[in-house]
C-alpha cells in the first residue's frame, strides 16, 4: 500500500465536523506512514506518537513502532505524559539495547526510513536548527536543546517529515540560525552532490502541509487546512510562499472514526495539546 | 578484598576531581544518578565537563550551582518540563561551554575511547554545521577504499562516568532490571578512567547468579559502588519508579529567579545532609509511594 | 500479511542464490543453523562464500559437498573433534580460497556493512601478514587525529545471513534463551541484505512480550522464519539441548576417506527427505532425550 | 600481590611425587594470574582453563574469569569436554555480550590485560602461527584453523601466556611460515617501533618454562621442568637456545594440594590430558 492510497483510504469516512488542529496535523502525518514501515520516535513527539498509534489502528496495522528507539510494538494504554519513559513502551515485543544495536537499523539504509521531526528554526530547504539561536555558536542569544539524533537522521539517508504545531516567521524562516539537521542545504542539487540520499518530505504544520519542489527543493504549499488562506500562511511564514500549479488543495479534515479514535482511545489525557501554540 | 566496591556517597563522589570530565547518565527525565550529582554539589566541586547524550535536570542543577563549566554532547532538556533554563542561561552568559555532538558522534567518541581507538566514524553530521565548530573533535576523512568520506571523532576518555543501575553485588557487578537498555550504561563506563555506580540495591553476588542475562556491567571495570534508594529521584528508575513531576515542575519555577533558584538548591541539595534527608525533603514515603505507583512501576 | 514470515525449508534456502555470500551463524560447536545447511546441499547450491567467525562442522559439511568456493572469517574448527579435515583439504587443493580475518576485523567488516559505513578501523592485525594478504579489504590508515595508524576493515555486506535461536513469532521477531549473546546473531543478521532465521519453535507474539529483554533480533529484518526443532544438531542449543559428540565423531571418521564421506553425506543430508527423517537418521528421540540432558541442556 | 609472591606462596605446600606433565603446565601457567587479574580463555583450552580454576581455588580467588569471553566468574562443576559451550560458564554472573560488549573491555587497555594462546608455531621471538604451513597462503600445504581472537590479542597490548603440549621442532621454530598473531616480530625494539605495548612474556610447554630476553626479545629458557635436560629442550627446539645466566633452575613441582585439586575437583574427567603428546 503506497503513501497516495493510504491517505485516499483515511479519506473515505465521513469527515468530522468538529475536528481540532492538532487533530488534523495528526491524520496528515498518519497518512504517510504505511504498512511495512518502520518508525521510530523521539522525546516530546506527542503527535508523531498519535499518529503512529492511529495509523496501526486505522490503514496500517503493520506499521512496526519502534517506541522511543526502545521497545518495539508496544500496547501503551493511552499517550503518556512522556513520550521517552517506560509507560509508552508497555508491554513491547522487544527492548532494543540502545547504544550499539538501535543504531544497527537506523544507519542501514533498509529499516527506519521515516523520521519525524520538531525543530526550533525551519528554512526554506528544510534545514533545521536546534543548537541555537544567533550568530555565535559561542555566545548564542538562546540556547536551544541541542541536535541529538537529528544531527544524523539529515544526514543518513532518512526521509524527514517535520512538524511544526507553531507556524510562525520565527519557526519558519528565510535560513536557520545554524544547521543542526541537513536538509535541502542550499537547495538543487547541493545536497545529493554531498553523497546524501533521503531528505526532507514534508511540512506539517498547524495551518497547513508542504511538501518541496523536486528541483529547487524548496518548500512547497501543498494544501492548507480548512478555514485557512493562503495569505494567512504566507504571513505566518518567513520567507516567501512556492504554491503549488492551479489551485491550493484544501488538507482532508479528519474522519468522525480518527478523532473518535484520537480522542477517546489514543490521547484521552490531551498530552497532544501540549505541543500546540507554545511560542 | 580487592572485589569489594562499597563506599559511601562522600567516598564515591571524591573520585571526581575539579575540572574532571564527567560523563553522566540520563535521558531527559530517565535514570540519571542524581545523590552523586547532590554530593558534587555539596562538596562545592568546580569547572566540571559534563558528557551527556540527553541531559536533563542533573545538569540544569549543576550549572545553577556553578560546578561545570562545559557540556559536551547531544542535547539538553526536560523533555514535557522544558529546556533547562540555569544551563541555557549559562550557556548564553558565557559560563559554560558547548561541545555539541549529535547521537552517533557521541557514540563515537565514546566508543573509541572504550576500545582504545585514536576514532570512530560516523555518516552522521555530515552537512550540519556541527563539524566545522569542532574541528579538534571531528574531521571529514577520505574512505582508503575509494567511497564517500565520513566523520572520524575522536576518541573521548571521560575522567569518570557516574551511572545509576537497580542492583550490584559489592564487587561491582551490576545488574538491569528490564525496561529499557540504556544507552549511557552501553558505554559510558567502558569509555571513563573511573567509574562510580549507584544502585537500589546491593545485594549478595547469589542474587545475580539467577538472571546473568540482566547483569550488564562487570565489577572489574566500577570503583565505587554505592547503595542508594531513590537514588535516581527525581527522574525515574522504571520499573521501580517513576520520574517525579511535581518536583520537576518545582525546579522550573523556582529556576526562573535567582533567589528562588538558591532556595530551592539550599533546601534540596545543600540542607540535607544523607540521602534520607533529602527524601523527607521532597516529601517522604508519601512521595515516593505515589512514584512506585506510577504506571510500569 | 507482510509481518507473516513463516517458510518452509525449501523457501528458506531458495533466499540464497549460487555464487551468494552467506554469512553462518556458528562457533566452533554451537548453534549453527544446520537444517538450513543440509537443505543447500541437497539442493546443491554453488560456489557459496561462507562467512564464519569461528565455523565448524557447517564448513566442513559444504566443503566436502562442494557447495563452497571461499570462506570469509576467522577460523574453521570443531575444537575437541579437531579440524575440519574437508575444509583443509579443500582449502590445500585450491577448491576452497579463504580470505583470513581476525575476529575484530570480522566484527569491524560486518559492523560496517551494518551501518552503511565504508569501513570500520581496529588495532587488531598490526604487526601480523593478514593485513597484505587482503589489501582489497584492509588497509592501514592514518589517525587524522594524529595518533597511530589503524586498520580499516572494508565494509561486508553478505547476500545472506542465516541463523538459529531458540523461538520466534510469525513476524520474525526472534528470542534467545539466556547462555550467552552469540556474536554472530548480534551482527550478522543486521550487514545481510536477506535473512533466514531457523527456530526450535515458532510461537504466538504474546509470548515474546512476556520476556520482551530476550528478543534479540527485530522481525523487519528477518525475510523468512522456520520451525525447525533440533535445528542445530549435531551443534548446540543450549540450554535446550548440547551438541552431538558421537555424530562430530562419526563424521571425523568418516572425513578421512572420500567413499565414507560421500556415504555420510547421502545417508545424513542428501536421503532424508525432511527435518524428521533426519532425526530418525541421527538416532531419533533416544539421541535427543540424552542431548537434552547434557549439563545445562 | 605479585607474580613473584604468588609463585612462591604456590611452593609452599610439601610437593607431590606423582605429578605429570600436564600438571606441571597447569601450575607454572597458574602461577602468573593473581588477584585482581581478568582471565578469558577461548577453545580448546583445557590447560589455561584447569590453570584458571586452580588460581582461585588456592592463591588468587579474586581472579576475575570470564569464560570463553562469556560468562563472569562461573563455577563449572568440573572442566566440561568443551571450553567453548555453557557447561563452562554454569552459574555466571553476567553473560557478556558478544559482538559488541566483550570487545569494549578486551580493547581498552586496562582489562583482559593477560592472554592464553595456543598455537601451532611458535618462533624465537613469540610471533605464532594459526593459519597454516607452507610458504604460499593461498596453495597451503597445510591449511590451520586461522586466527581468529589471537590476530588481535597480539596487537592490543595483551601480554600473552603461550602454552604447548607439545615442544618439539615442528612447532618451536626458527621462523613461523607465517605471523598470524604479532609477539616481537625480527626482534629488539621491532614491535615497540611499530607503537605496540605488551607482547609475549612466558611459554610453557611440556619440557620447559620459557620467557624472552628482555633486549633481544628472544625466547630464552627460564627453567627446565624437574628430570628434563637442557640438552633434551635444545633437541625438541627450532632454533638455538638462550639460556638464563648461571645454572638452569628447575621448575617448582606441583604441590600435593595442587595435584589433588587438578585431579579430584577441577578436572576429574582428564580433560587436560586431551591436549598432550597429540603432534
Amino acid at each position: 500500500m503506497t503513501t497516495q492510497t493510504a491517505a485516499a483510504a483515511l479519506a473515505d469516512g465521513p469527515v468530522a465536523e468538529d475536528w481540532a488542529v492538532d487533530e488534523i496535523m495528526i491524520t496528515s502525518l498518519a497518512a504517510h506512514f504505511v504498512d511495512g514501515d518502520q518508525a521510530c520516535n523521539g522525546m516530546a513527539s506527542f503527535i508523531p506518537v498519535s499518529a503512529f498509534m492511529l495509523a496501526r489502528m486505522t490503514h496500517a496495522p503493520e506499521l512496526v513502532w519502534l517506541a522511543s528507539a526502545v521497545g518495539l510494538d508496544p500496547r501503551p494504554d493511552r499517550v503518556p505524559a512522556s513520550t521517552l519513559e517506560a509507560p509508552l513502551w508497555r508491554d513491547s515485543v522487544m527492548y532494543m539495547e540502545q547504544f550499539g544495536d538501535f543504531w544497527n537499523y537506523a544507519l542501514n539504509g533498509r529499516w527506519l526510513q521515516k523520521f519525524c521531526v520538531g525543530a526550533a528554526q525551519l528554512d526554506r530547504y528544510g534545514n533545521a536548527n536546534n543548537s541555537f539561536i544567533g550568530t555565535d555558536y559561542h555566545a548564542p542569544k538562546v540556547r536551544l536543546p541541542g541536535t541529538v539524533g537529528m544531527g544524523d537522521m539529515g544526514s543518513i539517508g532518512k526521509l524527514l517529515y517535520y512538524w511544526n504545531p507553531n507556524h510562525n516567521p520565527r519557526s519558519l524562516v528565510e535560513k536557520v540560525d545554524f544547521v543542526s539537521c541537513a536538509g535541502y542545504l542550499g537547495g538543487g542539487s547541493e545536497r545529493e552532490d554531498l553523497g546524501l540520499t533521503g531528505g526532507p518530505q514534508l511540512v506539517v504544520t498547524n495551518l497547513c502541509v508542504m511538501d518541496f519542489e523536486p528541483v529547487s527543493k524548496h518548500l512547497r504549499l501543498q494544501s492548507v487546512h480548512p478555514g485557512v488562506t493562503v495569505e494567512q500562511v504566507q504571513a505566518a511564514t518567513g520567507f516567501p510562499l512556492l504554491l503549488p500549479d492551479g489551485d491550493v488543495p484544501v488538507t482532508a479534515a479528519p474522519t468522525v472514526e480518527q478523532v473518535r479514535l484520537i480522542r477517546d482511545v489514543i490521547d484521552p489525557d490531551g498530552m497532544r495539546k501540549r505541543e500546540m501554540g507554545k511560542h | 578484598m580487592i572485589q569489594d566496591k562499597r563506599a559511601s556517597l562522600a567516598e564515591a563522589a571524591s573520585l571526581v576531581q575539579d575540572g574532571d570530565v564527567v560523563a553522566l547518565q540520563n535521558m531527559a527525565t530517565q535514570l540519571a544518578p542524581m545523590a552523586v550529582v547532590r554530593e558534587l554539589i555539596r562538596q562545592g566541586r568546580l569547572n566540571l565537563g559534563i558528557v551527556g547524550l540527553l541531559a536533563g535536570i542533573p545538569v540544569d542543577w549543576m550549572a545553577a550551582a556553578g560546578v561545570m563549566d562545559r557540556f559536551i554532547g547531544g542535547a539538553v532538556t526536560m523533555e514535557q518540563f522544558g529546556l533547562c533554563n540555569r544551563y541555557r542561561k549559562g550557556v548564553e552568559a558565557g559560563a559554560i561551554r558547548v561541545e555539541e555532538l549529535s547521537e552517533t558522534a557521541v557514540n563515537a567518541r565514546l566508543g573509541a575511547g572504550a576500545r582504545n581507538l585514536p576514532f570512530l566514524p560516523t555518516r552522521g553530521l555530515i552537512g550540519t554545521e556541527l563539524i566545522g565548530m569542532d574541528p579538534d573533535n571531528l574531521r571529514l576523512i577520505e574512505d582508503p577504499f575509494g567511497g564517500r568520506p565520513v566523520v572520524a571523532c575522536r576518541a573521548l576518555v571521560p575522567d569518570v562516568a557516574i551511572v545509576h543501575a537497580h542492583r550490584a553485588d559489592r564487587a561491582g557487578n551490576v545488574q538491569l532490571e528490564p525496561t529499557a537498555e540504556w544507552p549511557d550504561l552501553g558505554i559510558m563506563p567502558k569509555a571513563a578512567n573511573r567509574v562510580i555506580v549507584t544502585v537500589e540495591e546491593i545485594v549478595e553476588t547469589e542474587v545475580l547468579r539467577r538472571r546473568p542475562d540482566r547483569t550488564v556491567l562487570p565489577g572489574f571495570v566500577v570503583d565505587a559502588v554505592v547503595e542508594v534508594p531513590f537514588g535516581a529521584h527525581p527522574t525515574s528508575c522504571f520499573p521501580f519508579y517513576g520520574y517525579d513531576s511535581a518536583m520537576h515542575l518545582a525546579w522550573v519555577a523556582a529556576a526562573r529567579d535567582d533567589v528562588t533558584t538558591e532556595q530551592f538548591l539550599d533546601r534540596y541539595i545543600r540542607e540535607p545532609a544523607d540521602q534520607a534527608e533529602y527524601l523527607r525533603a521532597v516529601g517522604g514515603a508519601t512521595t515516593m509511594l505515589a512514584l512506585e505507583r506510577m504506571e510500569h512501576a
